[in-house]
């Protein structure tokens, strides 16, 4: 009969607000980071704010959804899941790109073959999915948005498959899956030789290598840094080019309507497309700072307030 | 001594004492360390809330039974290599027990070699060596393969020097004064000494290994762990507990053949 | 009272006419022996057939091999805490400890009462089965999903972190609780019943004296199973730990010389653990070698 | 009085451990059963505080059929007689005077028993008995540090703890060597003319039970074949008690 | 013949076993050694096949000093002496006959020892000593149900096996009933007649070690103090032998 942790069921009524961090894609946050974010939402509202960062993707889909955490930051399509189980988790917040608008509030999942092989992927001298069947495959983890989801959605629908599970087992529609557990490792895969063919993002990567041409479509090509860290160090000076290119909407932060009342969630959005979150290095930290922020400033990087309707696209390349 | 001279009062008085403190400390440590985590003890109040929410959500549907194939395949290779990886590890840590255990091993040093080693590699957590294998071997049965296999090596290799430091020093020394050599007394007395008991601890591990087929899946892409981790993955909680379903029917039939294969064995 | 043993010489069998006839194969003649090398045939053979069929197409083993070497190397040789600071690495370390510490606390408490329920020789047989069948359903579910069912039903943190690790805890200790209360004498239980002594003092005066060295040895291990628990799934529960640290080394970070650092950390932990644990068990050996 | 009149026990797998046994034992007397391995000594001395249940016959002790009694009664009978093993049955990891206390457990309600909360006047009794079996120096010590002698005697402590009316021995002096034989012999003799207990003993050694027991009864396949005063057995007749077969011993 | 001179023991911890053990034993007889628990008779035999290490001192047999062997010599020269133990000490797990078979492994090479590839001569052998220890209908049944005696009787069988020509005997009829004892004692006693072994055996009763032991050795907190005939010992010197005080034991 000791401690204090909380067993509140949540609830409007509530004053402490839940926050569920989900380490994924995007967000490399530190404590301090999310110490920001928990600042920033009591002064907003007033409340007791617990952050909690779970490493299991359906622990924090499991938690928006039932209400036991009120607020929370995963991938898109960790938010898409979530909406699905409960219409009452609905996205507030983005984080937009250059143009501090949603304009370009984008990053992109590509399906990348080595350059040297690029060519026998081209059908009537352009890139297609079709000679991809049978090769050997490599994903990230089957709950990447970027590095499985986008991919295998896009796939399903141009071989018109019933579901991704002949995508994600061997032996199946490939003739070898493999998960890389990250972007860097999908990529790896690939360039290493292990792989054929890879799924993978470009926010991961930008500190490995640079794209030589427009990286938002197919044709890309990726070249990485003569210099790069691990796990790049055996394949430096590699190139590959983008077979497929797809524009995924930015991560959310989300909210689950039923324990949390407008009114806060409208106080939250104010509060974090202030100026001051803006210009808070803990929330949008310069490519080269010290102390890691929740997300990379780039030009007018900032929170931007969307609703439901903005992840259409991926909600129809998911097919849900 | 001054014990001895009291009518036994003291002697009591000091033993509650003693075991006051004990519980005392016990608490003070539990306090402290549900502070630490912020743990809250009335939190056991609500153990149903969960088993109805397991219920709810994992009771395998109608729906879900179109998976069962899948999951009978995925089920026999992660038997298969479980199997496999149980009886490799088994022959390298007899051998490492037989070094290491203090009754037939050559020196005390060696045997804390052992010992290290083995918990070493027992102790690397499992995320450890997801990433140092999957980094070189890649996505495949044979990492899975390895991982078990190196996790089996700890275990088994620490039981089995227990096991083969429990058989009477005197057995083995009745053979050694007979003249016979290390290698004869091992194969003549340790090892029908401890033949039971080494059974029950592979037979064990194979079972423990089946529980452990999340790791498998995650590892291999392959295999009864990784069909529930897509399953559970993608939020289709019938069939992922229909696969939970099969695993516990697994376990449960290898710990009964285990039973069985014990008590056929047991000398009584 | 004993004759001289010339009289008794008598009792000595004569010398045998007729040597019984050499049964060469007496080595596999009865069941338990069958049993034993069907066992071991069964289990070579499978791995004879299945080691093949694993053995991966195009990955290069001596490579794969000297690559994890490598990696070993790296993260034995060169461990660097580079990503955190030492000290949160530390508060994680406690964290984990604490986490299993408490799983551990309470699971032997909890499996100590229904050991009690699944003894041989305290408990009727169908009760037996009930607890144990029970205990080994448990068992059977994996540990994420324990946590993941009172993540839900609980909220993240903590209290979720506990009380799923809990029940495998409950369930393990069970089983060896009442394998260890198995194996008291039953002569022991029986000279004090054969006075009249009731159940629970029966408990406290027998069986907790008795069996405290074993329950302690096998509460020390399963304290350590749960402090690899507590660092593979703690995290997954928001309760962090160093598990989530290792998490983001490993996964995110990519970084051999931060995991290997944790690892030290761990060993750190776990290696005086096994040590205190292996002390207490040749302690208790040489108690009951008496 | 114990009186046991035409007792059976078959075990299960049908084996016949004791065929239709009649004697009489009486206090203030040492009766000793001698007989082969196997004989069903055991089987006899366990039948007798109902350790094992029986097929048939009665056992009379102060007039009351022990064999139908109910639980209660049986607890409450059983708390009367005292029972020495040959391998001692202590608790080992228990000091000898908390060994020695748990004689008095049957008379202790649940709670005490359970927290080991013994009077001032129970612990001196135990010290005194621990005194009367001369092991005073070793009261605080723990059992597994004594030698078997010792554990015996510790073992007679307890028993005599019960205040019991009868002594139940089997094979109390087994594993002993001869100076600890004599020892926990002369102890029980000294109860038996001392205290007026009856004491039932399990033995091995014929020289042992002739110089001790006033009453000897010989078992043999299950079957009483001597009995009779022990001084006045015969070479021959002893000889006849321990005739039969070497057998498979499964115990 | 076996000469001990001035054999001295101090185990870890400082206390003296044995202090200055000189005596002599012939072979075709049955030297008994006597005296109280702790007295270090246990030490004493298990000097002799340097089963522990002693201080100092000469164990001369067949002209041989034991404690100055190589390694290999010593293995040699424990090939030709049995051991008999208080608990037997067999592979439980294993038939009569495979135990017996083990008394055979030091003659053979070690895969085939490894393998238990005996030859038919062996097993020939291990079944007419088997016999000759009247356990002809247990040749193949399992040390396990074998009862206390028929077990003692394998260990001599798997000593004999060696073809010793010393047997020493760790108070190898303790756990025994009479039946058992006479029985292992006759053969023990046949053996030194018969092969003319050189029998060194630790006792604890008297009266065995007078009917079947010739030379009679009275040990006492690690001295001899007695060492003569043993059907010329009297009581008093027997009780002289045992006198001491009761000692707390930890074995
Ligand atoms: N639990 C049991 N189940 C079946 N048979 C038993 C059981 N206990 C004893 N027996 C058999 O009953 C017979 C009598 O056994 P008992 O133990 O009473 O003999 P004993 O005279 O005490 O022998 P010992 O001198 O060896 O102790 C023996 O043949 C024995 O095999
Ligand atoms: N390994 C040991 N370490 C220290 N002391 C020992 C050890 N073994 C025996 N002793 C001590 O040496 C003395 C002689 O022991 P030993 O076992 O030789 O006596 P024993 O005559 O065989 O007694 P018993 O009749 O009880 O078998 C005893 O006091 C004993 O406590
Ligand atoms: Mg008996
Ligand atoms: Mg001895």
């Amino acid at each position: 009969a000791c401690g204090k942790g909380s067993l509140a069921s949540g609830g409007k009524s509530s004053d402490t607000l839940n926050v569920v961090f989900l380490p994924s894609d995007s967000a490399k946050e530190e404590t301090a980071a999310r110490k920001a974010l928990t600042t920033e939402i009591h002064k907003a509202t007033g409340k007791k704010v617990n952050v909690q960062t779970t490493t299991d993707y359906n622990v924090a889909i499991q938690s928006i959804a039932s209400g036991k955490a009120q607020i929370a930051l995963m991938g898109p399509d960790g938010y898409i899941q979530a909406h699905k189980q409960s219409h009452n988790v609905q996205p507030i917040l983005t984080y937009s790109g250059k143009s501090g608008t949603l304009k370009d509030a984008y990053y992109h999942s590509y399906i990348m073959v080595p350059k040297a092989q690029a060519a026998k992927y081209k059908v009537n001298g352009k890139y297609s999915l079709k000679n991809i069947k049978g090769k050997r495959m490599s994903f990230v983890s089957n709950t990447s948005t970027s590095g499985f989801s986008i991919p295998a959605g896009a796939i399903k629908k141009a071989f018109n498959l019933k579901s991704t599970d002949d995508l994600a087992q061997s032996g199946k529609f490939f003739s070898k899956v493999m998960y890389g557990q990250s972007h860097q490792g999908s990529a790896v895969n690939l360039l290493k030789g292990d792989a054929d063919v890879a799924a993978f993002d470009d926010m991961d990567l930008t500190q490995y290598g640079k794209f030589q041409n427009d990286s938002t479509k197919a044709g890309a090509i990726f070249k990485i840094n003569q210099n790069a860290p691990a796990p790049f160090n055996s394949v430096r000076g590699k190139s590959s080019v983008a077979i497929a290119a797809y524009a995924v909407q930015n991560e959310p932060l989300v909210v689950n309507k039923s324990k949390i009342s407008d009114k806060d969630t409208n106080k939250i959005i104010k509060q974090l497309t202030s100026k001051s979150v803006t210009n808070n290095h803990l929330f949008f930290a310069p490519e080269n700072a010290k102390v890691r922020g929740l997300f990379t400033k780039d030009g007018n990087t900032k929170f931007v307030a969307i609703s439901d309707k903005w992840y259409q696209p991926t909600h129809k390349i998911l097919g849900e | 001594m001054e014990l001895r001279q009291t009518n036994g009062n003291a002697f009591f008085l000091k033993k509650r004492l003693k075991l006051t403190l004990l519980i005392g400390l016990i608490g003070v440590l539990y306090v402290g360390a549900s502070l630490v985590l912020d743990f809250n003890s009335a939190a056991f109040l609500y153990l149903d809330r969960g088993i109805i929410w397991l219920a709810k959500n994992f009771i395998p549907n109608s729906q879900s039974m179109a998976y069962w194939q899948e999951i009978l395949g995925a089920l026999i290779r992660t038997l298969l290599v479980s199997v496999a990886a149980t009886s490799v590890a088994a022959v390298i840590s007899l051998g490492l027990a037989l070094m290491g255990a203090k009754s037939t091993g050559p020196s005390q040093v060696v045997s804390w070699v052992i010992r290290g080693f083995a918990s070493f590699m027992r102790n690397i957590p499992i995320v450890g060596w997801a990433m140092l294998l999957l980094f070189s071997f890649k996505q495949n049965d044979f990492t899975g393969f390895l991982a078990l296999l190196f996790l089996s090596v700890g275990f088994l290799t620490r039981a089995f020097m227990e096991t083969i430091e429990d058989v009477d020093i005197e057995k083995i020394q009745a053979l050694q004064v007979t003249g016979a050599n290390y290698f004869q007394v091992v194969s003549q007395a340790v090892l029908p000494e401890i033949c039971t008991p080494l059974i029950s601890w592979v037979l064990y591990m194979i079972e423990n290994n089946l529980r452990d087929a999340t790791l498998v899946g995650l590892l291999t892409g392959t295999g009864i762990g990784f069909v529930f981790d897509l399953y559970f993955k993608s939020l289709r909680y019938g069939p992922a507990g229909l696969v939970v379903l099969a695993i516990i029917i697994l376990v449960i039939a290898v710990e009964l053949s285990s039973n069985f294969v014990e008590r056929r064995i047991a000398h009584d | 009272m004993i004759s001289k043993p010339e009289k008794q010489l008598e009792m000595m069998p004569v010398a045998p006419k007729v040597i019984p006839k050499l049964n060469f194969s007496f080595r596999l003649k009865d069941r338990r022996r069958r049993t034993i090398y069907g066992v071991l045939l069964l289990l070579l053979l499978t791995t004879a057939l299945t080691i093949p069929t694993i053995i991966p197409k195009g990955v290069n083993l001596a490579a794969a091999t000297k690559g994890l070497l490598d990696n070993l190397r790296i993260m034995l040789l060169h461990p660097a805490a580079s990503n955190t600071s030492m000290t949160s690495l530390l508060g994680a370390l406690v964290q984990s400890i604490s986490l299993a510490f408490l799983t551990t606390l309470i699971g032997a408490l909890v499996a100590f009462f229904i050991a009690l329920m699944a003894a041989r020789n305290l408990a009727p047989r169908w009760l037996i089965v009930a607890v144990q069948s029970c205990m080994a359903l448990i068992r059977a579910i994996p540990t994420i999903l324990w946590v993941l069912i009172y993540s839900v039903a609980l909220g993240l943190g903590a209290n979720a972190a506990v009380i799923g690790l809990t029940f495998h805890s409950v369930a393990y200790l069970v089983k060896v609780y009442a394998d260890s209360i198995d194996e008291l004498p039953k002569e022991s239980l029986a000279a004090l019943r054969a006075i009249g002594v009731g159940f629970w003092p029966l408990v406290t005066q027998v069986i907790v004296p008795s069996v405290m060295p074993s329950f302690l040895s096998w509460t020390f291990i399963r304290f350590e199973i749960n402090f690899a628990n507590a660092v593979a799934v703690g995290a997954a529960a928001g309760a962090g730990g160093i598990g989530y640290q290792l998490f983001m080394a490993s996964g995110f970070y990519f970084d051999f010389h931060e995991v290997g650092m944790i690892v030290y950390l761990i060993l750190a932990f776990t290696i005086p653990l096994e040590i205190i644990s292996y002390q207490l068990r040749t302690r208790y050996i040489k108690r009951s070698a008496h | 009085m114990l009186e046991v009149k035409n007792l059976s026990k078959t075990y299960e797998g049908g084996k016949k451990s004791l065929r239709d046994v009649s004697f009489t034992a009486k206090a203030g007397e040492v009766t000793a059963i001698i007989g082969p391995s196997g004989a069903g000594k055991t089987t006899l001395l366990r039948s007798i505080n109902q350790l094992i249940t029986d097929d048939s016959g009665q056992i009379l002790f102060d007039g009351q059929n022990i064999r139908e009694l109910s639980r209660r009664q049986l607890k409450q009978t059983r708390s009367k007689i005292g029972m020495i093993f040959q391998n001692y049955n202590l608790i080992e990891p228990l000091t000898t005077i908390e060994n020695v206390l748990h004689g008095s457990l049957a008379r202790k309600s649940t709670i005490a028993g359970v927290l080991s909360l013994y009077s001032k006047q129970e612990k001196q009794e135990a010290l005194q008995l621990i005194d009367e079996v001369g092991l005073k120096e070793f009261a605080f010590n723990y059992c597994s540090d004594l030698s078997g002698g010792q554990k015996q005697r510790v073992g007679i402590a307890r028993s005599l703890m019960q205040h019991p009316k009868m002594m139940l021995c089997d094979e109390p002096i087994a594993s002993l060597d001869p100076r600890s034989t004599t020892m926990v012999m002369t102890i029980l003799r000294r109860l038996a003319d001392e205290k007026q207990l009856m004491i039932l003993i399990n033995l091995h050694q014929v020289d042992i039970a002739k110089t001790y027991a006033d009453h000897l009864i010989g078992l043999n396949n299950g079957r009483i074949v001597f009995d009779g005063q022990a001084a006045e057995a015969t070479d021959r007749q002893i000889e006849a008690i321990y005739s039969g077969v070497d057998s498979l011993v499964t115990e």
